[in-house]
């Protein structure tokens, strides 16, 4: 077990009530259904696996192209290609469970009815730990606009959530609303255990010789260590600014990088675009937290969420 | 294995029946410059590397953009090294050729569906453009070493642009090459070498791969002629790995299953031809 | 001049009433008070200078740190420093004028009465061709937040500048407005002539070994290629979503990256983080925009403005 | 030039003193590894080069980061060669060690300020710390030049940090040192070194440059014993061209001007060390 490599740090966490043996989680829609990675990451270093956003029904998602790579960072406009969530409970949800792994589903609505529909069936599912809420889905009733840009909409899905299960909930925000803060303490009035964030930023790329996109969808999400920066002010800003714990997320690559999520305020980080990169990304940033844990004399990692100090001098 | 695989689109084979995967470090030893565009790579995995044909690596190289990039494997070797056919087409690639030997890039692999030796009855007829000619050499050591021959057609614009024409002779290969602007072989499309290979090969099993104007017209003619076909289709790539969804391919399985996308890094990159939707590729010639 | 060098393309274009012998304007807080690249950089590739950002009095800004390096972009926090309106004009404004260029002043303001004062002591000055306007400063009077993330608040600075001058209004859009269309529709109805952006991107770092933010500020503005496809989308959004013309920016590095935002509806386009990377930046993407309209058969560069073809298929 | 510069904090000398400025091409011809993590590179200019000692480039490389890096030049040579002494701390220092000879920077400069040599009648003495010793051998290649010798302070961690030791006695000077192991000199700082080389001199004039710590430590002794001391100060820098405002030093003139942030790029790197503001400074021992 990854434990023993580090037997004087305790690596658990607990976030949302969910207890992780490690701070690290696998970001929705870049590890799949769970197990896609077991012949090449180290599963032992995974605290949870947050798998490929679920609709109530299967979509097949953008055409292509979907995927530009763009300086240290990565578009991409899938378009939620999923299997629907009767199928991933019957087909999918077995093979990660099989790994022993703790699941966190992540679903996405195009209605508010939706997203409370989708709650009560996975509260019934066994195997499910938690649930991610993506609000950064078109809501059609509302002309497409993402329920995540706007603070009313985001909790109103977060409500619907709540009252269809006991699971933790925890939204994921979108970085295009102007103030996560404001945000994250509406959804935690709505019920919310937990936000993680951020999810990608509107993005595109044009291809000059053709003058057409980069990508089928036109606009995509950018994601990677470019937007790394972004991603840990916006964090800093919700753990300051709401009691909600913050799951953190952007461009993680390594153990330096989730440190920086950690200490101005994540109780957890996840780690996405970089599994395309590096599937070695779990096993460098599992042992370099521990080691850093270790030089810094910290016994457990826990104890480092929110330690930033303030200034930079002496 | 069937000369036309049930499962439409070969979806998802079982892992198991296919080489085990790994990220390893593979060192430089080599390097063979076989156009000014063009590098033959031979590399040494750091682990023990199977490879089946067609298969391909995810390569990470220092300065080569965030992601890596897909090459299929060229050709693996005796000791465990293995083959690229590299073209410069970016960042990515220009990383890759301007490593110095001695230099170690990360690979993982190897991935991805294979090519079927054809049925003892049937003959290969091969049909690739430009680089699409890498995945072949792997292919066409296989059918020499169960003591068959086959016929490649092998297409360029230029002469230069013929990689690797020598390795299929070496093979026993029947080669026949066109070029677009008449330096080598047949002045034109290798396409149009294709009724006369067909005509010679009696009873063919077509394999192809490159642009896909050139997979497209292989195609027409093949599902004319009755042939089995399959393509190696390449993709934008993220992972290589199933998980990123940026590779797909709009799939019409014949067989009458749902339509879908499938992903050419998983449930490809070879096809049965007759399962690519190709009026909604949004690659066209 | 520049000119001669491509003959038979026309490289002019015009903004907000200003016409530019080029569509490569230097943005401010990059190149100095003008003169500093004199050495190094060739001028002749230059449309406009856009000055480094003036208040009515010096300040001296903020304590360093005040930069750090991040995957392909640039955090700073500089604080504006700067010499204050009147040694600007008496000092540094003949420099940048003896050069032959088209200067543009841009200010900030703590209040809408320091955006209206500038405008008015700008519009007497000799030398100066178009103001642009940093919404994106802290309004002391409401806090502290920023002119720039409220579209209400945009428009009143834009129109206290609109009030005070005759010459061309330029407001610099700040990126963290979640709408930016619509901000741009509020300063259009308010007397702006153009907008330009994007502004930096709020963002941070964190030393982890000593938990200390890498800028003394805590939160710097991220610029460079990192956030490049982020701003030629809000580039997008406000060249489909308003009338004004619109100066785009963000890591421009090249011919190609200014033609991103060109076919996407950019009239002009600013060089900005990529001044500190390579002098080299003008002269190559000058040339490279000729080469391109030469290649493309385009008579002069401003008929590329908004090209971009739908679809990404043939 | 005087003894002490009139202008408090010498802001912004007229380029007209200084040498012109240009964006070039350099190669790396020599690479001579000083200790297991410093290198003193050796390039030549594609164009001609003029430099003035305390000067420094801003140095572009591939994979190095996106910002230059700046680099005192550490020697210039009569083919109009430089050398740059390079110790590793990040991704640029890092790619700059593992460029191959042959390889290609870009190189801006010559930038900033520049030591004053002493009148005739006062003595160099030096003071540095580690890398800090790079500016110093083009400095005291002039003085020997003038005919004249000083006296060099030169401190590390260990024996191999004290960079370029030889060269120095090479030029005449009289080379002390100090380790902080013990493993070479003085057993300790550097600074411990310096009442006895000011008696040693008799009349001195002071220049240093090194860790924030040392040079405090040498300017407060400077300060008490009424000697004019030159500091080259080391921040972090954008574009080395005065315009990112991202390398400022707090500065208090002595002679009552406005207090003000200097640029290190450009009023610097080269400072009057009683115009530097140290107990406003952002980086402490």
């Amino acid at each position: 077990m990854a434990e023993e490599k580090s037997a004087t740090v305790d690596m658990g966490v607990e976030v949302a009530g969910l207890r992780l043996p490690t701070p690290l989680i696998a970001a929705s829609g870049t590890f799949g259904y769970g197990d896609e990675y077991r012949e090449v990451a180290d599963y032992e270093c995974i605290g949870a696996i947050s798998v490929k956003g679920l609709y109530l029904e299967p979509r097949e998602g953008c055409p292509p192209p979907r995927i530009w790579e763009t300086p240290s960072g990565m578009l991409n406009a899938i378009g939620l290609q999923e299997v629907g969530i009767r199928r991933f409970l019957a087909e999918k949800l077995p093979a990660v469970r099989a790994l022993g792994k703790i699941v966190i589903a992540n679903i996405c609505g195009s209605s508010l009815e939706e997203y409370g529909e989708l709650a009560k069936i996975l509260d019934q599912a066994e195997g499910v730990s938690a649930i991610e809420v993506n609000i950064s889905c078109p809501n059609v009733a509302e002309g497409g606009i993402e329920f995540g840009c706007d603070p009313d909409m985001a909790a109103r899905a977060t409500e619907v959530v709540r009252r269809g299960t006991r699971l933790p909930v925890i939204p994921k925000l979108s970085p295009s609303a102007s103030d996560m803060a404001a945000v994250a303490r509406r959804v935690a009035e709505a019920g919310a255990d937990a936000v993680s964030l951020i999810n990608t930023i509107p993005a595109m790329a044009v291809d000059v010789e053709t003058r057409r996109p980069r990508l089928a969808n036109v606009v995509g999400g950018l994601s990677g260590p470019a937007v790394r920066p972004i991603a840990v002010r916006m964090v800093w800003e919700v753990a300051r600014g709401s009691r909600l714990p913050v799951i953190g997320m952007g461009g993680i690559a390594n153990a330096e990088d989730a440190l920086e999520f950690l200490l101005v305020g994540a109780a957890a980080v996840q780690i996405g675009t970089m599994n395309f990169v590096d599937p070695g990304v779990w096993r460098r940033t599992f042992d370099g937290l521990a080691a850093y844990c270790r030089r810094h004399e910290v016994a457990a990692v826990r104890d480092l969420t929110g330690t930033m100090r303030s200034g930079t001098a002496g | 294995m069937t000369v036309s695989s049930e499962a439409a689109g070969r979806p998802a084979p079982s892992r198991a029946d296919l080489p085990p995967r790994a990220d390893q470090a593979a060192t430089l030893v080599a390097r063979n410059q076989l156009s000014p565009d063009a590098q033959l790579l031979r590399f040494e995995s750091e682990g023990p590397l199977r490879v089946l044909p067609g298969q391909f690596a995810m390569v990470r190289v220092g300065g080569g953009g965030l992601l890596r990039r897909p090459y299929s494997y060229c050709d693996l070797l005796d000791d465990g090294a293995f083959t690229l056919l590299v073209k410069e087409v970016g960042v990515g690639t220009r990383a890759l050729m301007n490593l110095p030997v001695g230099g170690e890039v990360s690979s993982l692999g190897p991935l991805g569906t294979t090519f079927d030796l054809p049925p003892p009855d049937l003959t290969p007829v091969i049909v690739a453009g430009g680089v699409g000619i890498a995945p072949f050499v792997l292919f066409c050591r296989r059918v020499a070493q169960s003591g068959r021959r086959g016929i490649v057609l092998l297409g360029g614009r230029r002469r230069p642009d013929l990689y690797l024409w020598d390795a299929f002779e070496r093979f026993g290969m029947d080669v026949r090459v066109a070029s677009e602007d008449g330096s080598a072989g047949h002045h034109g499309l290798v396409t149009a070498l294709l009724d006369a290979a067909l005509a010679d090969a009696g009873r063919p099993f077509l394999y192809s791969c490159g642009p896909t104007g050139m997979l497209l017209r292989v195609a027409e003619l093949a599902t004319a002629a009755g042939v089995p076909h399959q393509v190696s289709i390449e993709r934008r790539m993220g992972c290589g790995m199933g998980c990123c969804l940026g590779c797909v391919v709009w799939a019409r399985p014949p067989s009458g299953g749902p339509e879908e996308y499938l992903r050419s890094c998983t449930e490809g990159p070879v096809f049965d031809a007759e399962t690519i939707a190709w009026d909604r590729d949004p690659h066209p010639l």
